[in-house]
C-alpha cells in the first residue's frame, strides 16, 4: 500500500460540505500547502474545525477569507478579522469552543468514547443546550465527540509506512485530529524510509495515516 | 505612574505570589511581564498552553525556530529540561489541577469570584481560547489588571459580560491593592502605593472588607 | 484431525478474512496462529493491546528485549515500521474502532452474536483484560475455537456464562464450518472437511440457517 | 529542589491503607525495586491499582502474596493464583475492570475529567451499579475517575528535572498513572542529566514526577 500521493490527489479526496479537521495553532502546525491547494480547488461550504482560524493571509485563515467556509467550531478567531467579519453579518456560522474541551471532544470521538464530563464552562453561555451531570456533588457538562471527514495533519518527518513524528509546538492538534477523521492527509516536512524512526520515536502510529504528501523542507 | 510603570508594579507583585516548584500559566499582555521578575533563587516552570513546560525568553532575532512559539503566536524558546506535547496532554495538565497557578487579565471580575474576560457582545468575540479551562483548572486563579478601565471599575457587585468562570478567582492584584477573594466577600489585604482604603473604595464597585492586617503592596 | 492439526485448519481459514492493509488483534492461544498464515502478498499489521503495532515473530534465544513482550506475556520482537504507545492509546485504537478485526477464543457463543469467553463463576475468574474493549471496539469481531468442548455444544442458543459483550460477534470459524451472525440467525456459510451438515447441527445447540450458497471450507 | 531520592526515603512516603497505583503489564514495566522496597517495608491495607496482579515471584504479585493488599483493581488476575485464592476465600476484595476503561479512568483522574462515556462493558457485569447515558439512540457507562495516593512508576530514562522516557511495551499503564496521584515516584533504570531528553523525546513531562529513584541498569 502506497500512502505517498501528491498535493492535487489528496485534495482529490475533499469535496463540497464535508468536515474538515485542520491542525494548528495560530498558524504553528498548520499543513499550508494542503490549505493552499484547498483554497486554489476552492471547494465550499466546507466546515472547519480547528484550534483558531489563523490569520487572513497565513494558516486556516486563508480559507475564511475565499469563503469556503459555511461553519467553523473553534476556540478563538480574534486574530483573523474576517473570521469576525462574516459571522457578525450572517455569513458564517462560528461555533466557539474552550480550548482543552476541543481537544477531549475531538480525542474522544478517535478514541470511540461517546463523550466527556468537564467542568469546564459550568456556569457560562458554554452550557447552554449541554446535558448536566452531577457525579459526588459536582456538575460536570457532557461534551460530545466531534469527528470529521477529512483531517488535514502537519508533520515533521513521516516514514513510508505513515509513522509521523512532530517537531515541538508545532504538534497541538495535529496528534488528536490524526485519530478523529475517516480520511488522514498527512503533510510532511521531511519522508524517510521506514525504519528511520524508532518506534518509541513514533508520535502518530502508522495505522492512522490514510495518505501523506511530501511538504519539502522549508 | 505611567502605563509602564503600573504594569510593571502589578507583575512585580504577582511574582511575589509565586513559589519555588510551582507550575505556572500566564496569559496574554501584562501577565506575560511576570516572567521577568521571578527571583533567581526559586524555579519556576512556566506552562504554555500551545503544548509546552520551560517556557524560555524570546529569541535573538535570527534565531527564532518556526515551530516554538507561545500561546500568543509569538516566538519564543524551550529552555533545558522543558517538554513538548500535545493540546490533549495541555489542557489534560490544566484541567487536571497541575497547574499550580494562572494569572491573566480580566474585563470583570465580581465579589463572588465570577470573572469576565473573553467576550463583549456584539462589539468583541475573540473566543475563549484556553482561558475557560485554565481558571477551572488551576489551583489558584490570579487576576493581574489595571484597576479601572477608562475610570470605570472593573471590579464589580455582579460581572455584566459572559463569564469565563463561575466563582473561580482567588486573587485581583491591581495597582491600587491586592485584594483576595474569601467566602465573606472581596477582602482588600494589601494597599497600592500611593492610594488611600477611600481611594480603592472609591474605584471599586464590589464591596471591600478591609482587613484587620492591611498592609502596604511591597514589591 | 488431531488437536494440532484442527487448530492449523481453523487458523488458516481466520487467516483468510484478513486483507491487505487490515489492522488485526490477535488474542491468547489458538488465535496467535493465525500470524502464521498470511499471504506474503498482504500486509496485515498486528496490534498488540499491550501497546504496540508491528507485532513482529519470537526473537531467537538470547536476543529477548525484557521491555518487548505481546500480551500474553511472551517476548516478541516489533517489525520495521512498527509503533509503540501507553495502554491509553492502546484501547483508544481499540475503542475507536482502528482495528479491522479482532480473533479471539470463547467459552460460548450464541446466535444473538452474544460472546462468554472470561470467566465460569465460583470456578475460573481471571479478569477480562482487553477481550470486552475488542469485542465492542472492533470493526470485525471473529471467534475461531474448536466446534465443542469434551463434546458438549459451544455455540448455544443463549449463552450461559456472564457475557463479555452483547451482540458483538459477526463471524465463528471452527473446524466444522464458518458461520455468520446475521440480523436472522447464525448462517452455516461454509462446511469444514469430513463432516455432513446434519453433524454441525447436531454439534451445535442454536439453530442454523443454512446458506444457499454452501462452500466447503477453503483453506 | 532535588527529586533524586534513595529507594527507602521514597518508601517511606506509602503507609498502611493507601491507595497505591502501580505500572507494568504482566511485570513488563514493573518498578520491581520499589514493589522489593515495599514487600520489605510490609505496609498492610494498601487498594493496589493495577493492569494485572503480574506472578506469585514477579511484578505486583509478590505484595498480594505478602498479603499487604485489601483490595485490588485490575483487568486481570489470572496469572497470579495466589490473588485468586485470597479472593474466593474472601480475604481480598478485586474489582474487575476492563483494561481500556481502567485506562481512562486514570487518564480522567489526572486530566480532571468529571467521568467518561464507553460502550465497553454495556450487557455485561461490568454496568453493575453504574449510571447509563444514552447519546444519539446508544447506550454508555459512565466511568467516573480513579486516581491515587501514590503512583510507582518504571522509567527507561528520567533527566535530573524529572522528565520521563519509556522503553518499548514498558510503557502500558505507567505514563497514564504518573499523572494520576498526589505523589508520583519513578524508578528509573538511568538517571540522566537535564537537557539530555530534547523536549520532543519526553513521554511524561517533569511537573508530574514527585521524586525519582535509580533503579540501576539491568
Amino acid at each position: 500500500m502506497n500512502k505517498l500521493i501528491s498535493i492535487d490527489e489528496a485534495i482529490n479526496h475533499i469535496e463540497d460540505g464535508m468536515t474538515v479537521m485542520i491542525g494548528g495553532f495560530l498558524a504553528v502546525g498548520t499543513p499550508e500547502k494542503l490549505v493552499d491547494a484547498l483554497v486554489e480547488k476552492g471547494v465550499k461550504d466546507l466546515t472547519i474545525i480547528a484550534n483558531d482560524t489563523g490569520f487572513v493571509d497565513k494558516g486556516i485563515g486563508k480559507l475564511v477569507v475565499n469563503k469556503q467556509a459555511k461553519k467553523v467550531i473553534a476556540s478563538h478567531i480574534g486574530t483573523n478579522k474576517e473570521t469576525g467579519r462574516q459571522m457578525n453579518e450572517g455569513e458564517l456560522e462560528v461555533q466557539l469552543v474552550p480550548q482543552g474541551t476541543l481537544a477531549e471532544q475531538i480525542r474522544a470521538a478517535g478514541y470511540g468514547l461517546g463523550g466527556i464530563l468537564t467542568s469546564t464552562g459550568v456556569g457560562t453561555v458554554v452550557e447552554e443546550g449541554k446535558k448536566k451531570i452531577e457525579v459526588d456533588g459536582v456538575e460536570y457538562l457532557l461534551e460530545l465527540p466531534i469527528k470529521a471527514d477529512v483531517a488535514l495533519i502537519k508533520a515533521d518527518k513521516v516514514d513510508k509506512k505513515g509513522n509521523i513524528r512532530y517537531n515541538k509546538t508545532a504538534k497541538n492538534f495535529n496528534p488528536i485530529m490524526a485519530t478523529a477523521a475517516d480520511i488522514v492527509i498527512v503533510e510532511a516536512e521531511k519522508i524517510v524510509e521506514t525504519g528511520e524512526l524508532d518506534p518509541d520515536d513514533v508520535m502518530t502510529p502508522n495505522i492512522f495515516t490514510t495518505y501523506m504528501v511530501d511538504g519539502g523542507a522549508k | 505612574m505611567d502605563k509602564n510603570q503600573i504594569k510593571e508594579l502589578i507583575a512585580k507583585r504577582v511574582a511575589k505570589e509565586l513559589h519555588d516548584g510551582d507550575v505556572v500559566n500566564l496569559g496574554i499582555g501584562l501577565p506575560t511581564l511576570v516572567a521577568n521578575f521571578i527571583p533567581d533563587e526559586i524555579d519556576v516552570t512556566f506552562q504554555s498552553e500551545n503544548g509546552f513546560v520551560g517556557l524560555g525568553p524570546s529569541p535573538k532575532e535570527g534565531e527564532e525556530d518556526k515551530d516554538v512559539s507561545n500561546a500568543g503566536g509569538q516566538y519564543v524558546t524551550i529552555k533545558k529540561g522543558g517538554a513538548t506535547f500535545d493540546s490533549g496532554v495541555s489542557f489534560g495538565i490544566i484541567r487536571g489541577g497541575h497547574v499550580d497557578a494562572t494569572v491573566l487579565g480580566a474585563l470583570q471580575v465580581d465579589g463572588e469570584g465570577n470573572l469576565a474576560n473573553w467576550m463583549i457582545p456584539g462589539k468583541m468575540v475573540p473566543g475563549m481560547g484556553g482561558a475557560m479551562d485554565l481558571v477551572v483548572g488551576a489551583k489558584k486563579v490570579i487576576v493581574a489588571m489595571t484597576h479601572t478601565a477608562k475610570g470605570s471599575p472593573k471590579i464589580l457587585k455582579e460581572c455584566s459580560l459572559p463569564l469565563t468562570a463561575a466563582g473561580q478567582v482567588n486573587l485581583i492584584i491591581t495597582e491600587m491593592g491586592v485584594i483576595e477573594v474569601t467566602d465573606k466577600g472581596l477582602v482588600l489585604k494589601e494597599l497600592g502605593p500611593e492610594v488611600t482604603v477611600e481611594d480603592v473604595k472609591a474605584a471599586t464597585e464590589a464591596e471591600l472588607i478591609i482587613s484587620d492586617d492591611l498592609k502596604t503592596m511591597e514589591v
